[in-house]
């Protein structure tokens, strides 16, 4: 598909377009229910149980169980979807978007204190592929 | 006839809500995004307009994947306040103002506009944390508001050239609403900051700066900034910032008037993961 | 690479469905609509589409006053029947075909057409009926369907220009898919009816035929119609004919190619409101 | 207001625009209902009951009692919406039509059958204001 999508190659950052939206289409509608007080009582009680409702991939439901954001994206999730499991455990959006980053909570809270992450910024050479 | 007094520009991060919400705004972490609001509650008690029309994003909120307007304009006579996860912020309902709003939506769609039109629409803090930050916690707004939705969650958004010429359209609506109404238009998020990834935490405060001082200076120019360049300069939630240029757009001086005054710009890092910045224009 | 075969136009009236539903088909009122499609049912069968793009309105079925896109391009997998308020008709289920509507969700946003993304939508008469029409009543259509929902139920609708430039920016954007794909696009609804008032049942032969002439030979000259002749002309329901524009500004010869062939061409009146048009075009 | 809205002088003919829409919210709304079985059946066992469940104004409800379609239409319907109850009622979108031009049912069928009604239709004196 010769589309106009030129922000594969950004390190540590994947886009939500509608390829990635395809992918997570089930995941992502599985965050919205949340939103229910009630459902999100059904999820604490058997998150298993829960996700079995839901027509995801194992890799998804097992990202969920793990609360491995990073994983969750890459089988399509969208971070302001994600946010609602955050929401449901009481986590901040800093302490979800903290933990994408393998930096401690305080760590990354004081990288954001003294500005924040440089633009020039590339992964580790250990993280590259 | 409806006039277009001023615009206002401001991040609207969700913490910054939760800091209003919680008390903590006298905490020195908080103090100092606060601060740079204080002129602002000055200066709209003294420019109080009748209506804002508010361009926020929805942040899957009202809008799941279901269903993704690129462009919604909220016709209703009031808005509830969403539950985004931890209840609804306590905040007033959003009063609408439903003859302005189907008055402008007509006009811009008659403008080759492909609009969506919504008559309900709870709404997030993309929209409430903008106005809490200028109104502090009255009992009711002190204004109506026009909810205005912009995608910038699913890919492609609508580009900067796009949303500029979209503002330009609806000042044109504005002004040809034959009633009296005072309006501002605010355009909100941003600025840079990204919430996913290994890269998550990026802040620019160079990109922040000068997109500020062009948001001022050249609009038309800053329109042509490719969506490729604020992903990469001010992460990929720095996508946000196109919501400024439609409220950019419906100045005056775009369409050949007077330029505007500079009332207030400020900016600050960080509240929680993103840079505030935050600007208010009056028209001449 | 993806290209456009054909265009279809057809009208979508529910009656018609019904009738078929119910086994009328053979009665003589019917026989005049049905004998018009027949030679349709041949060419289809010779020509089989891989994919069809189907312009068509949702007649309050899938939205509600809540909900009001001007365009929407559904890119779910599949579509379920709906039940508009006699239960579903006893059709198959639509389905869909995601990458491509994506691909041209994608593309065409880019190319400043403000689209809604849909992914939750049951299809009602306005899409089934067609497909009835054209392939009778198998047990499963014979291609997929990517719907695209125009409003033409509240004013003001996209205009018959902002509508044949769609069709160009859909035309660009199916060849830049590089599959493989032979897909059709059909532009449904019309022709001459009113449905509502002291004016119901209004038809207009002489519109409608001139209205068919010139879809073939001017189609851009016809892209310029304003609304109010198609109200005054063609009825208050007539309107949905800006529909066969975005199918007809998708033909090659639009953007320089050659003419289309005229395969097919058919009028009749009534089928129950309203007149019945159809034709087939195929690219050279 | 000054929009284009030349749509206004046409005989016997109401444009459904935001106006006419935001008048007939609650009546077009209470036909969407109508689409599940449920509300078909509550609808029916007691249509004034049914009625006040939502937020439409008497003369509103009236007209959907009385099922006099032009007073809906004047009271901010839309066809594509109160179609929804003449589906409900069993009736044809060729009756609901026809009941609002002051014909009967086979004389409007006829009409139709005999090529419909002109366009340079206008309405009969003693219906002009
Ligand atoms: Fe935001
Ligand atoms: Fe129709």
């Amino acid at each position: 598909m010769p589309l106009d999508k030129p922000y594969t190659d950004i390190p540590g950052t994947t886009i939500f377009d509608a390829e990635q939206s395809r992918k997570g289409y089930w995941l992502n509608q599985f965050c919205m229910s949340l939103m229910k007080a009630e459902n999100r009582e059904r999820f604490k009680k058997d998150e298993r149980a829960y996700l079995d409702e839901w027509a995801m991939t194992e890799e998804q439901k097992q990202a969920v169980l793990t609360r491995d954001m990073n994983r969750m994206i890459a089988a399509g999730g969208n971070i302001y979807f994600l946010a609602k499991i955050g929401a449901t455990d009481g986590k901040s959006f800093q302490q979800m978007a903290g933990s994408m980053t393998g930096m401690s909570e305080d760590a990354y809270r004081e990288m954001m204190i003294a500005g924040g992450r440089p633009s020039t910024w590339t992964p580790p050479a250990k993280d590259k592929p | 006839m409806a006039r277009i007094t001023a615009s206002v520009y401001t991040s609207h991060v969700p913490a910054i809500g939760a800091a209003m919400d919680l008390g903590k705004t006298q905490e020195p972490y908080w103090q100092k995004v606060f601060s740079g609001y204080e002129p602002s509650r000055e200066w709209i008690k003294a420019n109080k307009p009748d209506v804002v029309f508010l361009v926020f994003n929805d942040h899957a909120t009202a809008f799941s994947l279901d269903f993704i307007p690129t462009f919604a304009i909220g016709t209703a006579a009031e808005f509830a306040v969403a539950d985004e996860g931890w209840g609804p912020r306590p905040v007033p309902k959003v009063i609408g103002a439903p003859e302005l709003a189907s008055h402008i939506a007509h006009s811009v769609i008659q403008q080759d506009f492909d609009l969506t039109i919504v008559n309900k629409m709870d709404v997030d803090h993309g929209l409430t944390v903008p106005l809490s930050l200028m109104c502090g916690q009255p009992q009711e707004w002190p204004f109506k508001v026009i909810p205005f939705a912009v995608n910038v969650v699913q890919y492609p958004v609508p580009s900067g050239m796009r949303c500029f010429k979209l503002g330009q359209a609806i000042r044109k609506a504005i002004e040809s609403f034959d009633e009296d109404v005072n309006v501002q238009i605010w355009g909100t998020g941003g600025m840079s900051h990204q919430l996913q990834g290994p890269r998550a935490g990026l802040i620019n405060k160079d990109f922040d700066n000068r997109f500020l001082d062009q948001l001022l200076a050249d609009p038309e120019a800053l329109a042509q900034k490719p969506h490729i360049d604020y992903v990469r300069e001010a992460g990929s939630e720095g996508i946000e910032l196109v919501m400024w240029l439609i409220a950019r757009g419906a100045m005056a001086d775009v369409a050949g008037g007077a330029k505007p005054t500079l009332k207030h710009r400020f900016y600050h890092v960080p509240a929680s993961n993103t840079a505030v910045g935050h600007m208010i224009l009056e028209n001449n």
